[in-house]
């Protein structure tokens, strides 16, 4: 059964799982309390002939409490998730050393841009395979995201890895799989009638396994 | 305060600002105008400032003599308009008129200009479709263009409605409250100018 | 601004009898025409300096944007009456700017 | 204790000389009353076709590729053999969207209650423009005209999500729907040109029209709510409207706003739509609040508690709603040091929303509770309001968000706010009110089987959204299977429909009470539940101009239990103080 986040094959993925968990207690905690409390006092303050509700406009030392308590919380939420956020998603968060690989979206496919033989992305023996990514475990990829078209979104739920792909712009993505493995990407932004089925294969492998498949990728070009 | 209750009696309604309700309503208005000004201009400094390198210096396109004259003319619109309304609030409903049909006046000759302008930089290719400069020129000229030309629709009115003898110094709220748009209007033009063409 | 001296006390603010008719906001009238004189030359000045261009770009924009806000401040405050309105009259007034301020400087970040 | 300043007379209305003629009456009539419950009737009339909506987009997700019941009514373009087609998917999804956010929820709220309460609340005889106010329901009819018409033309309906993101909604030939697309932009234009006018009308009425003694800690919730949300439609909508028409102009005329392959800049639109959308979600919310707190302290017999924390609440909830539109950008590619400002001031507004649950709560505690159906909907209101508001905790967090943004955990928690919390706000202001605007009493028993059937179904609907969400399945897709990590989670959509079938027809309960209410309802009395506020103080329903006599004011908005008073457990605020009889010597 799939009660909660599905399996975690990221190297930061803890972080995010571990907010979540955080997040989960704390607001499962104000919401135990709250719900209970009306039901508490639904049943206990329920009509009675003769009885006469407690007159009152409130009261200030409760009011700042509960004012407060809240706004720390949240605060120190905020603190802790800014934290965890520029890890992943600031600008210059990519590990040094990341193999680069291309990404651009377009209706209703995802074409994978690897660097050829040279090993560098961005020169002219470049190859693209259309919806099939493939990259080595236990190494930091940084994937160049664009669009051709409209907006996309980069989805692949088990590396807790989401982007956009916005037209005009490119934006860097990375993770660091901790797992091998054949997963999906999904699209997770409305991009026409076929955003249902805009999908790909990931496929995660040793680093010796990637080489070769790499290779033969080249040499069959 | 539990338990206390203060009691309060009085004749006239409440008012949260010391001005009469339809001036209220069109300062209320004109924030709402603000915000929708804002979200045009805005767009287009945002715009400019994502693509400065290839924004075309001003001059290149426009026309800037024509439109300083231009800005002239609407500047001198506003100054009818406050002179009407001071007319009527003085009783003078000669002044009155002769200023609020003025006010309208000028507002079309600006409309005029803006047209002319238009038909101009149509002539010579530059429409809204040429980059981002068109697009967002014509948006924020056109959409201010069209304000001009409802409050010219109004001032026309204003002008029927004064040459029948309908502001003096007990009504001339219509008249201040149109000229609260009207100089609005002319702010807005304003920054603009300067925004779009000079900049 | 020369032509603030003759802008009188405004009685608004009190005496609000919900009248209908009457003069609420009675006031004498700012020297309208001095205003005008203003704008035009600030408008004048704004064009010779693009024109003849003899400052750095920078300077150019700064002043620019400084004489536009003058020349709004100008219609505001004289034709539109905000300095004789009660205070709260221009705080509404005003209310948006702080919006339209930061929507502009947020969505500029985009580019940085 | 209680000193009169002065002999306490009210002001003669200036009524209508004559009987004015049907059409004037009912149809372009400028009285704040005939405009508010026309603005009833379009609405939900709304709610339903967004309902009927809904309910093609669940049995498409239950049962995809099934044909639909009565789908061979559908011509080919939408569901061949009553199979539906992806396109025609997302146009249902669009309108669902459209037409429940702003035909729907924020007609009833606002055009609704704003326009009938807020005269009558403050003690006014009118709106401060009538004939504006017209125009501003005469412009939001064929609003919704335009948005239903758009089905019919070729193309479909718009089919770029309510959020109508460029470019998809800027090129027809990505989208496939051109006319549709541009149908919804002229239909969302005009109806943010009603919400001026009338955030217009609303405010200066607020202002300047307060009956004597009325003043503005003296004001009703409901009204501060409807004021705030007035000023927050009236700044938030015109950006809306200027970005639609640069949309509308990228689409028709060639320009390039959000084009990339010019210069433009999708992000743009994102920024533009979301600085109208979060305040929009405010719109959505803080007048369900505002009747929330009347109709509590109502039930409960006792004043609102922290009356003034509300108001502060509300106010901080108008200030800050402008400072956290990018929250809803943090995956968009947005720059991520604007991400972190955003996300710390998220944090801070769920604050307001903190104080008022718990001062909800305070309001309960210690009191006399009546559960009347509208009691029963506000507490269901504050019982699902509160999973709604912590939901959004959870998005809040920007590095969290990666994992549930565009996911049914925002389908769960939009519905939490907007369902749970806004139209469980607006049932309990329609069965409350109800007497007010037509003279009669709706059915207890099937209110309280209609609150009870909606509190279920609700719950068996978008709860388990929760955990869909939480699996990974995105929103917006046609169908979810295919997915490896969303196999073995058919049943749940399975679950969700039926119980949505459920939800469905106990609206349908509500449509039944409505209307045999409105002809065959018990006569009501001007004031049935011994409420404080002044709508209550004149006869149901009001007559034209609402007052004998603009009343005067001398209490606060919600006297309930007032020690001072012995007979009956309420105060109004117009009672002289010189009549009451005091409990105390």
């Amino acid at each position: 059964m799939k009660w909660s986040l599905p399996e975690n094959i990221a190297t930061y993925g803890g972080k995010i799982d571990a907010i979540f968990w955080v997040i989960t207690v704390v607001t499962g905690i104000a919401f135990v309390l709250v719900e209970i409390g009306i039901i508490w006092f639904a049943v206990k303050y329920r009509r009675r002939e003769g009885r006469r509700a407690y007159y009152t406009h409130g009261n200030k030392a409760l009011e700042v409490l509960w004012t407060s308590v809240p706004a720390l919380a949240l605060v120190a939420l905020g603190i802790y998730s800014a934290d965890v956020w520029a890890q992943i998603k600031g600008r210059d968060s990519a590990p040094a050393g990341s193999l680069m690989l291309g990404v651009r979206a377009k209706q209703f496919e995802w074409n994978v841009t690897y660097p050829g033989a040279d090993g560098t992305l961005g020169t002219s023996d470049d190859f693209v395979v259309r919806n099939q990514l493939h990259f080595p475990v236990n190494r930091p990829i940084l994937i160049q995201l664009e669009s051709e078209d409209v907006l996309h979104s980069f989805f692949i739920p088990q590396l807790r890895v989401k982007q956009d792909a916005v037209p005009g712009m490119t934006i860097p993505v990375w993770f660091e799989a901790t797992k091998t493995g054949g997963y999906q990407i999904g699209c997770a932004e409305l991009c026409g009638l076929g955003h249902y089925r805009m999908r790909a294969r990931v496929t995660i492998h040793e680093p010796d396994e990637y080489e070769r498949w790499h290779a033969e990728q080249v040499a069959s070009r | 305060m539990a338990g206390a209750v203060t009691y309060y009696a009085g004749r006239a309604p409440e008012r949260g600002l010391a001005v009469y309700t339809q001036k209220v309503g069109m300062w209320v208005f004109l924030a709402s105008e603000v915000m929708f000004f804002t979200s045009l201009i805005g767009s287009y400094i945002i715009l400019r400032f994502g693509a400065s390198e290839t924004w075309p210096l001003p001059g290149e396109v426009l026309n800037i003599p024509v439109t300083a004259i231009n800005t002239f003319i609407l500047i001198c619109s506003s100054v009818t308009m406050v002179k009407a309304f001071a007319a009527a609030e003085v009783g003078d409903k000669r002044g009155t008129r002769l200023f609020t049909l003025a006010t309208a006046l000028i507002g079309s000759t600006f409309l005029g200009v803006q047209i002319l302008e238009y038909r101009e930089l149509l002539h010579e290719g530059f429409g809204p479709s040429s980059g981002l400069y068109g697009s967002t020129f014509y948006t924020m000229t056109g959409f201010h263009g069209f304000h001009v030309f409802s409050g010219v629709c109004c001032l026309f009115w204003a002008s029927w409605k004064a040459f029948r003898g309908g502001y003096d110094n007990r009504a001339y709220k219509g008249l201040e409250v149109l000229g609260l748009y009207w100089h609005f209007v002319d702010l807005v033009w304003i920054i603009l100018f300067t925004v779009v063409y000079l900049i | 601004m020369e032509s603030t001296e003759t802008a009188h006390e405004h009685p608004g603010g009190q005496a609000m009898a919900g009248d209908e008719a009457g003069h609420e906001e009675s006031h004498a009238h700012p020297r309208y025409m001095l205003v005008w004189l203003w704008l035009a030359l600030l408008t004048v000045a704004e064009v010779a300096i693009v024109w003849f261009a003899f400052l750095p770009r920078v300077w150019i924009v700064v002043m620019l944007l400084f004489m536009a806000v003058w020349k709004a401040l100008l219609v505001a405050l004289y034709f539109m009456h905000l300095r004789f309105e009660p205070r709260r009259v221009a705080l509404l007034a005003a209310s948006p700017l702080p919006l339209a301020v930061l929507l502009i400087l947020a969505v500029m970040m985009e580019y940085r | 204790m209680a000193t009169i300043v002065a002999e306490p007379t009210g002001r003669p209305v200036v009524r209508e000389p004559h009987e004015l003629s049907f059409i004037r009456k009912y149809i372009f009539s400028s009285d704040h009353k005939v405009i508010g419950i026309q603005f009833l009737f379009l609405s939900l009339f709304f709610l339903l076709a967004g309902g009927l909506l809904a309910m093609m987009i669940r049995w498409q997700l239950a049962w995809p590729g099934q044909p639909m019941p009565l789908g061979s009514l559908f011509p080919e373009t939408m569901a061949p053999d009553g199979i539906m087609l992806p396109e025609f998917y997302n146009s249902l999804v669009t309108m669902h969207g459209t037409f429940m956010i702003f035909f729907a929820v924020m007609l009833l709220l606002v055009g609704v209650f704003a326009n009938y309460l807020i005269p009558l609340q403050i003690g006014a005889p009118d709106m401060a423009f009538p004939r504006i106010n017209m125009a501003s329901f005469w412009v939001a009819v064929p609003a919704g005209l335009i948005a239903l018409a758009s089905f019919l033309v070729e193309g479909g309906a718009a089919g770029a999500g309510w959020t109508s993101y460029a470019p998809l909604s800027a090129m027809p030939e990505a989208s496939g729907v051109s006319l549709g697309q541009q149908m919804w932009i002229v239909s969302l234009v005009l109806l943010g040109l009603s919400s001026i006018l009338g955030s217009t009308n609303y405010i200066t009425t607020v202002i300047n029209m307060r009956a004597p003694g009325m003043t503005w800690m003296r004001l009703p919730l409901t009204v501060w709510a409807l004021f705030i949300t007035a000023i927050l439609a009236l700044l938030s909508m015109p950006v809306l409207t200027g970005a639609m028409i640069m949309l509308l102009f990228d689409q028709t005329i060639g320009t390039h706003f959000f084009l990339p392959a010019e210069g433009g800049q999708p992000l743009l639109w994102q920024h533009l739509f979301w600085f109208f959308g979060h305040p929009e979600v405010y719109v959505l919310i803080l007048p369900a609040m505002g009747f929330t707190s009347e109709i509590l302290a109502n039930g409960s017999r006792k004043p609102v508690f922290g009356y003034h924390a509300m108001v502060g609440a509300l106010v901080s909830i108008a200030v800050l709603g402008f400072m956290v539109w990018g929250h809803h950008m943090f995956q968009s590619g947005m720059n991520p040091l604007l991400a972190t400002s955003f996300m710390v001031s998220t944090m801070v507004i769920a604050v307001p929303s903190a104080i008022k649950t718990f001062n909800w709560m305070g309001t309960m505690w210690r009191g006399n509770l009546h559960f009347h159906t509208p009691m029963l909907f506000a507490i269901g209101f504050v019982m699902l309001f509160v999973i709604g508001g912590l939901s959004g905790i959870f998005m809040a967090s920007a590095p969290f968000d990666i994992f549930i943004h565009d996911t049914y955990f925002i389908v769960a928690h939009i519905h939490y706010v907007l369902f749970g919390g806004a139209l469980f706000g607006i049932f309990a202001a329609i069965y409350y009110w109800f007497p007010k605007m037509f003279g009669r009493m709706m059915n207890e028993k099937l209110g309280k089987v209609h609150f009870a059937l909606t509190f279920l179904f609700f719950n068996l609907v978008f709860f388990p959204m929760h955990t869909q969400g939480l699996a990974g399945m995105m929103r917006r897709l046609y169908q979810t299977t295919g997915y490896e990590h969303l196999e073995g989670l058919q049943w749940t959509h399975v679950l969700i429909t039926i119980s949505a079938f459920g939800l469905f027809l106990s609206g349908m309960l509500f449509a039944v009470n409505f209307a045999w209410s409105l002809f065959r309802g018990p006569k009501a009395p001007a004031n049935p539940w011994n409420a404080t506020t002044l709508e209550w103080q004149t006869p149901s329903p009001p007559m034209h101009g609402n007052w004998e006599e603009v009343p005067v004011v001398y209490h606060g908005p919600h006297e309930y239990s007032h020690p001072d008073v012995a007979d009956k457990d309420w105060l109004a605020q117009n009672e002289r103080p010189d009549v009451v009889s005091p409990a105390r010597p």
